[in-house]
């Protein structure tokens, strides 16, 4: 279907000089041969209404002035043909896809006036046209109930909302979930702070073994000798008792975990004599 | 005050808390319903109504009570609406409301998406034998009309279109199933999906985005216009 | 189409084509209020209605129908409006209830107003060993749990705070006094037990307004972890 393009009108424009000389030309004919001449060119002159093969042949259809289920698809097919002679005759310049329903049209009248082949694959042109006048009845089914829908009691035209709907305000309400045994837990909580709270700001006064541990691995490298664990506590940890001994204890036990590695010596003289460390020489190697 | 029903709760409201009298209960539906410009379904109802209230039982009594009133109750879908009684829409120039002009195409469309739903847009292209343009479609869905349906679990899984409870409302019906000649359509087999064999559906020319341009200030869009 | 009377009219309307009956013109009245964005005066109505209407007579019926209704006739000003009867007015709003914990803080001064009721601030902020925010008090104040008792008759006079009957009646009290006793607590398996005592206790750190920013047990907790 190359060719078309939706902004393509799917006819030209008729002259005026074309049609209405046309029109003039009439006399001569009997009254008959007349009106079906005018009906036929009022239809080209109106084609840039159609939408579509389909709609041009429902039109068409509606001319032959029976059922839509009677209707002579046969004859209908010849009055389309006749059409689109008759806008070539006229030069207009049918969109493609009038053409292609032309062509198909012409094959399906042709099926139908030459007896079935008993060989032939697909539907038979009875099928064919059965269907074409199927959809024909539906589109026309469609227009019906798009026009009776649209002759309803519609809403802003025949019926109507409330002019003045009342406005439903939106509150918003906290709900607080707190009970009995919140209460009591928190009552119970204040009442024995002083039984834990110490720790819970202790920290500064308290050096970890992780601290330790850190300190005297750094450390260790330079103590070729024996040295004092008192010489390993961290700066101002040794003047404040609490901390001093916080100190003293996570030194002592991150040196009993170097030793256990064989990286450190411990040596104490006696009981409760300074203890002193020094780095073990093998671990040099 | 009695407070919302709130039927969810893992703590039962008080049940010595009994709900009001049906009369009482009628008059709460009345009002909320007469509040609303847009229709309310049940659960809207009992979630605006005290704990306990059957909105589905006054609602009936209601609607009589509004029977051949100069404004009745109305069932859209799920929802219930008051309405001014249509045989009045003479007395109503100042609150008509100006309607958008819809194209023939658009009308055709709606009126194919309604009556064949849920629907493909090659579906309605098949019926009405031209190409639909985007367009249209969208139009529709922005008047809140058409919506998306459920994607059809055919190869493509193409999109469908139905029609919503906006479209039931402004059309005055109380469900598709209602649409006028409904019955007739289907018992005369128009309504089938009778996909087409090969060889025999009629040429659509398949088209771009904006088939929308065509004869737009022709006279197709004048042939639906209203009144 | 019966054309709306217009008295002013300088051609007078066919008398010979009569008014509709009354209960038709209370139907017009119900709908053309009914649909109308603003209240309607008797006039205004007249000028709607068709000719020879009677609106002043149709409002009295209309208003007689609505009477106990949900929805009531209202006069305004010189117009007529339906509005929600002003008893079902708790129906036109919607309660959203959202569920939140209190704060540490906030209940921790209120088990501290419990307990020691009546209770001035700085007696609660003694406890507490914290600052008390303005803003805890003023949410407890505002919840209508805790409320201002006397004055404490001592210099300053400072102000006491003490429980309310809405708090007993949400934690299912009788009075204060039956809160349990720390004895109960301990007993109940409410007090945690902790490590004992070292005699390490520091000395309550003055806070600011953000007592609820503390990490309470947290620290201590972990300084215990390392197995």
């Amino acid at each position: 279907m190359a060719g078309n393009t939706p902004d393509v009108p799917y006819l030209r424009p008729v002259p005026d000089a074309a049609s209405a000389g046309g029109a003039a030309r009439g006399d001569g004919f009997d009254a008959g041969t007349v009106a079906a001449r005018q009906a036929e060119e009022s239809l080209i002159v109106e084609v840039d209404g159609y939408e579509g093969p389909l709609d041009l042949l429902l039109t068409l259809a509606r001319s032959q002035k029976v059922d839509l289920m009677k209707i002579s698809v046969l004859h209908l097919a010849e009055q389309y043909l006749v059409f689109v002679e008759r806008a070539r005759k006229l030069r207009i310049e049918l969109a493609a896809d009038y053409l292609v329903m032309a062509a198909w049209l012409a094959f399906l009248k042709s099926r139908l006036l030459l007896p079935p082949d008993p060989e032939a694959e697909g539907p038979s042109a009875e099928d064919m046209a059965a269907h074409l006048a199927f959809q024909l009845e539906r589109l026309d089914a469609m227009r019906q109930a798009a026009s009776r829908l649209m002759g309803r009691d519609r809403l802003g035209i025949s019926r109507f909302q409330r002019g003045a709907p009342e406005p439903v305000a939106r509150r918003r309400r906290t709900e607080w979930q707190a009970g009995l045994i919140d209460l009591m837990r928190a009552y119970a909580r204040l009442k024995t702070r002083d039984e834990f709270r110490p720790y819970a700001f202790d920290r500064q006064n308290v050096f970890s073994m992780e601290q330790a541990l850190d300190r005297m691995r750094r450390m260790i490298g330079f103590a070729g000798d024996w040295t004092d664990l008192s010489d390993f506590l961290p700066d101002g940890w040794a003047a404040d008792g609490k901390r001093r001994r916080s100190a003293t204890a996570a030194t002592f036990a991150a040196s009993l975990e170097l030793a256990r590695q064989g990286r450190l010596e411990i040596r104490q003289s006696d009981t409760f004599a300074p203890i002193s460390f020094r780095r073990k020489p093998a671990a040099e190697n | 005050m009695p407070s919302p029903a709130d039927t969810d709760d893992a703590v039962p409201r008080a049940p010595d808390f009994p709900p009001p009298p049906l009369d009482q209960q009628q008059r709460m539906v009345e009002a909320v319903l007469f509040a609303s410009a847009q229709p309310l379904t049940v659960r809207d109802l009992a979630a605006r109504l005290p704990a306990g209230c059957d909105p589905a039982e006054v609602l009936a009594g209601l609607r009589r009570h509004y029977q051949g009133r100069g404004v009745v109750l109305e069932r859209v879908g799920d929802g219930y609406v008051f309405r001014t009684a249509p045989d009045l829409s003479f007395l109503m120039q100042t609150e008509t409301v100006e309607q958008r002009r819809l194209s023939r195409a658009a009308v055709e469309t709606l009126a194919i998406i309604a009556y064949h739903q849920p629907v493909t847009r090659a579906e309605i292209e098949e019926i009405r034998g031209v190409a639909v343009s985007r367009g249209t479609l969208d139009q529709l869905i922005e008047m809140e009309w058409v919506r998306m349906g459920r994607r059809r679990m055919t190869p493509g899984r193409p999109a469908t279109f139905v029609v919503t409870e906006a479209f039931l409302d402004h059309f005055g019906l109380e469900s598709a199933r209602d649409l006028p000649g409904l019955s007739e359509l289907r018992a005369a087999g128009l309504l089938d999906s009778r996909p087409p064999d090969d060889g025999m559906s009629l040429p659509v020319i398949p088209d771009g985005d904006d088939d929308d341009a065509i004869g737009h200030d022709g006279p197709a869009d004048d042939l639906f216009d209203d009144d």
